[in-house]
């Protein structure tokens, strides 16, 4: 977010622009138009996660699960928040100097008053925005897993995850003192942080939770397809709030940052349900609204950077990659990753990351590299950060993973995952008739 | 009195009942049921995982006539649940001991 | 909400800086931020009443009552925004010098045009704001006697409670004549003039109306949890419109507003989570959506005054509050509130009001009260404000009841209410397959 | 949109005033708060569509072809956003001097970049607004021959009908060279554009398609009122997006089609529920919403001319004029038009078009018409461009039927459709146990 | 052994159940179906499109019981799911070959 | 023929379908029902109010077969639908008189 500034002092001119003597002279005053549109992302943000990720993921699993993917996702959140308000804020934002994290001095928003400005924007609602994106992370999470994971070993973990994964890289990213942010990383509202983070902790839990019952035997369709769509639909509405919100102001940057949205993920769609045309004869929703999200999370890292026929070209590659993934490989070395957040968000966060490097580029209609800076030469730090985060989110989840199962357990027993997580883990059922 | 259960195509459903009320048959229970048999189902595939429906959305009568009108009913099933195509159903006929009417008490062929 | 103005003289600093020497000199003219916010906030109030609290109790119902409920929301939602323009808005804001009412100056909005300006935003946009609110308050006392009203006398009661409590009481708190206003209450978002004033005219109702038929023996479970968590999701979402538009400007004190209305919900959601986990063993996907809401009522009254650290004891203590009226308090006595309108909204509400005259101390990180006053006065004029509340709708409603029960009846045939009312008072079915 | 400006000059007053110097000494910069306000808009108008219009139209189809609306909406929303990128904003926003289209001026958005602006937003953004309408547009068609079309022939159809429907009536009605521009029509949002555009093409395809298998005979009740009843409020809390942003900015005159927008269609859920009381001694929910969709489509040209009063009255009116449409004329006439998009879109958007040259004036509360031009002549113009466009939107509509049904055939083979659309066209369920 | 067929109104599963439960009855299986007889259905009108519902909910319940217990079962349901208006509902009663418990193996009365 | 009808435990509905199949059975008819019996069915709590759900989700088959093949129905229900665990279901048999093909009219075990 705020790193498109430094790199190439483009993104930032129209807002800038507006309060040039003021900013030196006067004590800084927020925007009432800028902060209006953060506001309004804010919310936004909120309602991707529930309940859009909710609806999305709840659709995909079985009815007597529905509740518990509800649950997750609601609760996490709730934590999540909670969380950042004490801890989370200054890990990630605390003005620290270290390439790492952010420290302690802002523990409890200390300091920070409703007359706190940051950039030209009251500072908690800044602190609200990144909050959203803090909570929706761990939420992707959970579809590696959905239908057996123990409920409090989901809470503990996520707990431990965001606080040693999630702040720390969002702080390398997105603070002007953190590491890939000092390396210039191009990373408009967070391809890395977000879905290459959360996706490679996914494909980790997966692999150590292990298969659910009856995977490749029963039937373990999707129970509704209709709130899978609705679900995708919130994500892509909301997912402006997250990328045109990420220029932190509403102007000429947000703008693209919208356009880019709308029509990358478009061309997602037409690619993957073209894929499935050829594939199988026939295109699915489901086909279409995992087309959706991918070419969401494609352009996520790009939004800011490529210009609208680059978007379009991303969307167009990133679905067929992703569909590879998440039939082919997937089946081939025949890992349970229910929901597919490996094959989506990290396999399709990488692509966006790498083609952000290509198309950023002025010969391709993006914005252009920062001063010196060649497309070979981003490319490489576009790689190097993908390849800390992969680590640093693998290694650390590995290990998290296996404190939680000795701790509390990871699974649920398997009479309990057969009845199903909504009666036995929450006591309830989705739907009486 | 016999009990006559037909496993009938759903989309026939209306137009058996009508041809049944039409001979006097003044009462029926209908179940939607999945049905198994040599009409194959259909498969779908969600992101590569493809699962095989074996079975067929059908509807089942469960009826209770009397044992004069079995035949009847036998007679108009046939002929409008039928489309000539494979899963168009079956009928079966048990035998009944007794019926009975919970509102009146009424038995046998007065309750039905 | 314009209330917070006098109150303190720091809420509105920072919008009011922005065009000081304009006001004086110039016609005003309004700030288009501003504006940008507080039209998005008036959607998102809708969107709160249609479809988010119609999901959320409508899930709640059995299936046989789904769509009335459906459409009592939106029957209400129409009725009141068309009372709102010929009569409402004059009558809360008419301008008229009684602390009681606004008077009959505006009646159909007379003399407002596209060119009139409220404070930093068109009047119009300010009527449409304050008509969301006087459309969704109604709606949430329909919750206590779900599943056995007449339409047609809730129709006819609706239209004259919004007459005779909701536009007074309105008046009484926003208009800087009014009554509780003018005593210097703290009511930010409306935790009096909505909540405790709907949950008070709700329990009223449920009281006289009767229990439904099989009140306790009969499987009453919700018919959609999938449906209540969206809806409270969406009701969350909305509530951001609802709090943060109360500032009426896009700046700190909405921003405060904002993240108020994030961190009290969030922990709100965890203790609600916490106590059912510790009472019955599992956390129910009804609990966390309770929470949700209670946090929401809870934080409405207190969300420009308090800080977040405040923001999050106030959601982590009504939880267990509500929680107790909806469990103990309402098996004792065995009224029939259906979905929990007092226990989560009235009870809710006056938790709130009386937590905001506390945490709104510097002392607790809160922007502190008017000039002048103490903690102590500030509770004695939040309690006088909540009981003034409670007496006038209570004994208004408890009349109207009574006056629409001899003249139409409140109730449906036992018949009909077996049958359920979607097909016995609408004619048609929710679901077909 | 655009043209409210030209017509009357009262318009853009509070907008424009914000700026008048600027505009000319020093190059143009977007308005925060306007540009915040269109991305809402932007954002709304697609969750109009997706999942907005999907679950209006998705709940009144039968289980079996719930799928295939939600992938028309979907797939139809993907393919005109990237054929917007290529040709269609060029085609309607070129800035060619053709009163029929824009040219080719701006293929590929050849020369806009974020610095772009475009009024007092950026031209991105105001290209990303008017790209949601060329989506939503011909997703309103399906509706009329739901249940039996052909996917692929439906996809390349709207390929067709875009661009040789869509892109030049917009350019007529919303580019200052456009035919009716010039002519003095009044449509604030896209009464005709959008509309009665669409409910044409509809009518069209109904007939030339011909009824479904068991029209008239089997149940075709909707499989879920539920879900229609959200798409609905969906469409109305977007409908703010759609109405309030054809101001393009953040002004009075986006308040007055903000409350409009509020109260005409409160009216005319009113009012339909009203007619059907007296009709069939219940109002259903269905008439509540299909109420609030006509009084939505009939102020939608009118919104930012008429007053509120004029907007209640409006809104009163439209309903029974529909209600007449979808039951006796529809009925009279044995047409399939199966989800009413001829009764309620086009006869509501004509009602709505006559109406907005009789209540714009002065007379009844409205901003009054263009300098010169009397109530008889505007209606005049009214008429003029309601039937051009029924006529072009007609014709053309035909002939690309006729063309498609040649080339790949419009309607599916008569098994696949008893079998239901989902599993012959998608092969996958809406819903699992 | 005999099967007990009844189809009674859905509010009144609940109370019936207790009373068999009561009287010695240890399983029954419960379907939701269409009844169809003298009680008629509702019309649901959309947008003027008039739909006659013909058929009223129900539930069936499926009884196995020991040729001792019969006349008991059926007098109870008589009792607790008579409301003496039009749709009570009907019992039949069909003679049972054979009965066993997969869990254990046990046949006839003994798997009841 | 006799008429099979089996309440078992939905998970095992596809292994005890694949197991008929292989034996020769070619058709059933599949209903989702609750059934009641010993195993205990589970209480769900809203917000205070205490719903105890007796009824336990089963799967019930009704298959008619030729009387040869009972005994080999019988024994293959038993045996894949077994999980030793308390509600694993029941198999009663029923004698059937008639059996009629919609689509063809064949009649008694050619009906099968
Ligand atoms: N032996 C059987 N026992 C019970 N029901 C049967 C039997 N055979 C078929 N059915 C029912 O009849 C339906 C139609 O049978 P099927 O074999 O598919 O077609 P057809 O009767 O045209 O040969 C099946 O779906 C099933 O519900
Ligand atoms: N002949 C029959 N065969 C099977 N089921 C029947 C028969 N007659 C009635 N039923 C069932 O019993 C229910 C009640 O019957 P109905 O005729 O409506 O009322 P009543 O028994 O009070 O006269 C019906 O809905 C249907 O399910
Ligand atoms: N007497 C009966 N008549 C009809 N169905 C029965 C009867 N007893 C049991 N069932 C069915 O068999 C299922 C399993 O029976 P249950 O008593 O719970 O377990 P088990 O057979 O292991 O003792 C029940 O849920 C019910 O559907």
């Amino acid at each position: 977010m705020a790193n498109f500034r430094k790199i190439s002092g483009l993104a930032a001119l129209a807002s800038a622009a507006a309060l040039p003597a003021l900013a030196d002279t006067a004590p800084a005053v927020a925007n009432s138009g800028d902060t209006a549109w953060m506001m309004t992302s804010s919310a936004l943000v909120l309602f991707m996660t529930v309940p859009g990720l909710a609806l999305f993921y709840g659709g995909l699993v079985r009815t007597k699960n529905m509740l518990s993917v509800l649950m997750q996702c609601t609760l996490i959140t709730a934590l999540v928040m909670v969380i950042w308000v004490f801890w989370g804020y200054s890990m990630a934002f605390g003005g620290g100097p270290s390439p790492y994290w952010g420290g302690f001095g802002k523990l409890a928003l200390a300091g920070v008053t409703k007359d706190s400005v940051s950039g030209t924007i009251p500072e908690y609602v800044f602190s609200v925005f990144q909050m959203t994106f803090a909570a929706i992370t761990p939420a992707l999470i959970i579809g590696s897993f959905a239908e057996r994971i123990k409920f409090s070993a989901l809470l503990l973990f996520i707990a431990l995850w965001s606080t040693l994964v999630y702040f720390p890289i969002a702080h390398m990213v997105w603070d002007s003192t953190g590491l890939f942010f000092k390396m210039g990383a191009m990373d408009f509202a967070g391809g890395t942080v977000v879905h290459i983070n959360a996706g490679i902790a996914a494909f980790v839990g997966c692999l150590m939770i292990g298969k659910r019952i009856g995977f490749g035997k029963d039937n373990m369709a999707p129970h509704s397809m209709t709130l899978t769509m609705v679900g995708a639909s919130i994500l892509w509405v909301g997912w402006f709030g997250f990328n045109a919100g990420s220029a932190l102001a509403a102007n000429g940057t947000a703008g693209l940052a919208m356009i880019n949205t709308f029509v990358a993920t478009a061309a997602a769609i037409l690619s993957w349900s073209a894929v499935e045309g050829m594939a199988r004869g026939k295109a699915s929703m489901l086909g279409a609204a995992s087309g959706m999200v991918a070419g969401l999370v494609a352009i996520t890292p790009a939004c800011g950077f490529v210009g609208p026929v680059g978007a379009v070209v991303l969307g167009l590659v990133v679905s067929p990659i992703c569909y590879f993934f998440v039939t082919t490989v997937k089946s081939s070395f025949g890992y349970d990753d229910s929901l597919d957040v490996f094959g989506v968000h990290c396999i399709g966060g990488i692509t966006g990351a790498l083609l952000t490097g290509i198309f950023a580029s002025t010969a391709f209609g993006g914005v252009g590299y920062p001063d010196g800076q060649t497309m070979m030469g981003q490319e490489i730090v576009q790689i190097e950060a993908v390849l800390t985060t992969i680590i640093w989110s693998g290694v650390v989840s590995a290990i998290l993973y296996k404190l939680v199962d000795m701790v509390l357990g990871l699974r649920v027993e398997a009479d309990a995952e057969r009845e199903g997580l909504d009666l036995s883990s929450h006591g309830e059922a989705a739907y009486h008739s | 009195m016999k009990l006559i259960i037909a496993a009938i195509k759903p989309f026939k459903l209306e137009e058996v009942r009508e041809a049944l009320t039409s001979i006097g048959v003044r009462g029926m229970m209908v179940t939607e049921i999945k049905g198994f048999g040599s009409q194959s189902g259909h498969t779908e595939i969600y992101r590569g995982a493809e699962y095989a429906v074996n079975f067929v959305p059908k509807v089942k009568l469960e009826i209770v006539v009397s044992d004069g009108l079995v035949d009847q009913v036998l007679d108009t099933i046939l002929k409008t649940a039928k489309t000539d195509k494979i899963g168009d159903g079956k009928i079966f006929v048990l035998d009944v001991d007794q019926a009975v009417r919970v509102r009146t008490g009424e038995t046998n062929d007065d309750a039905l």
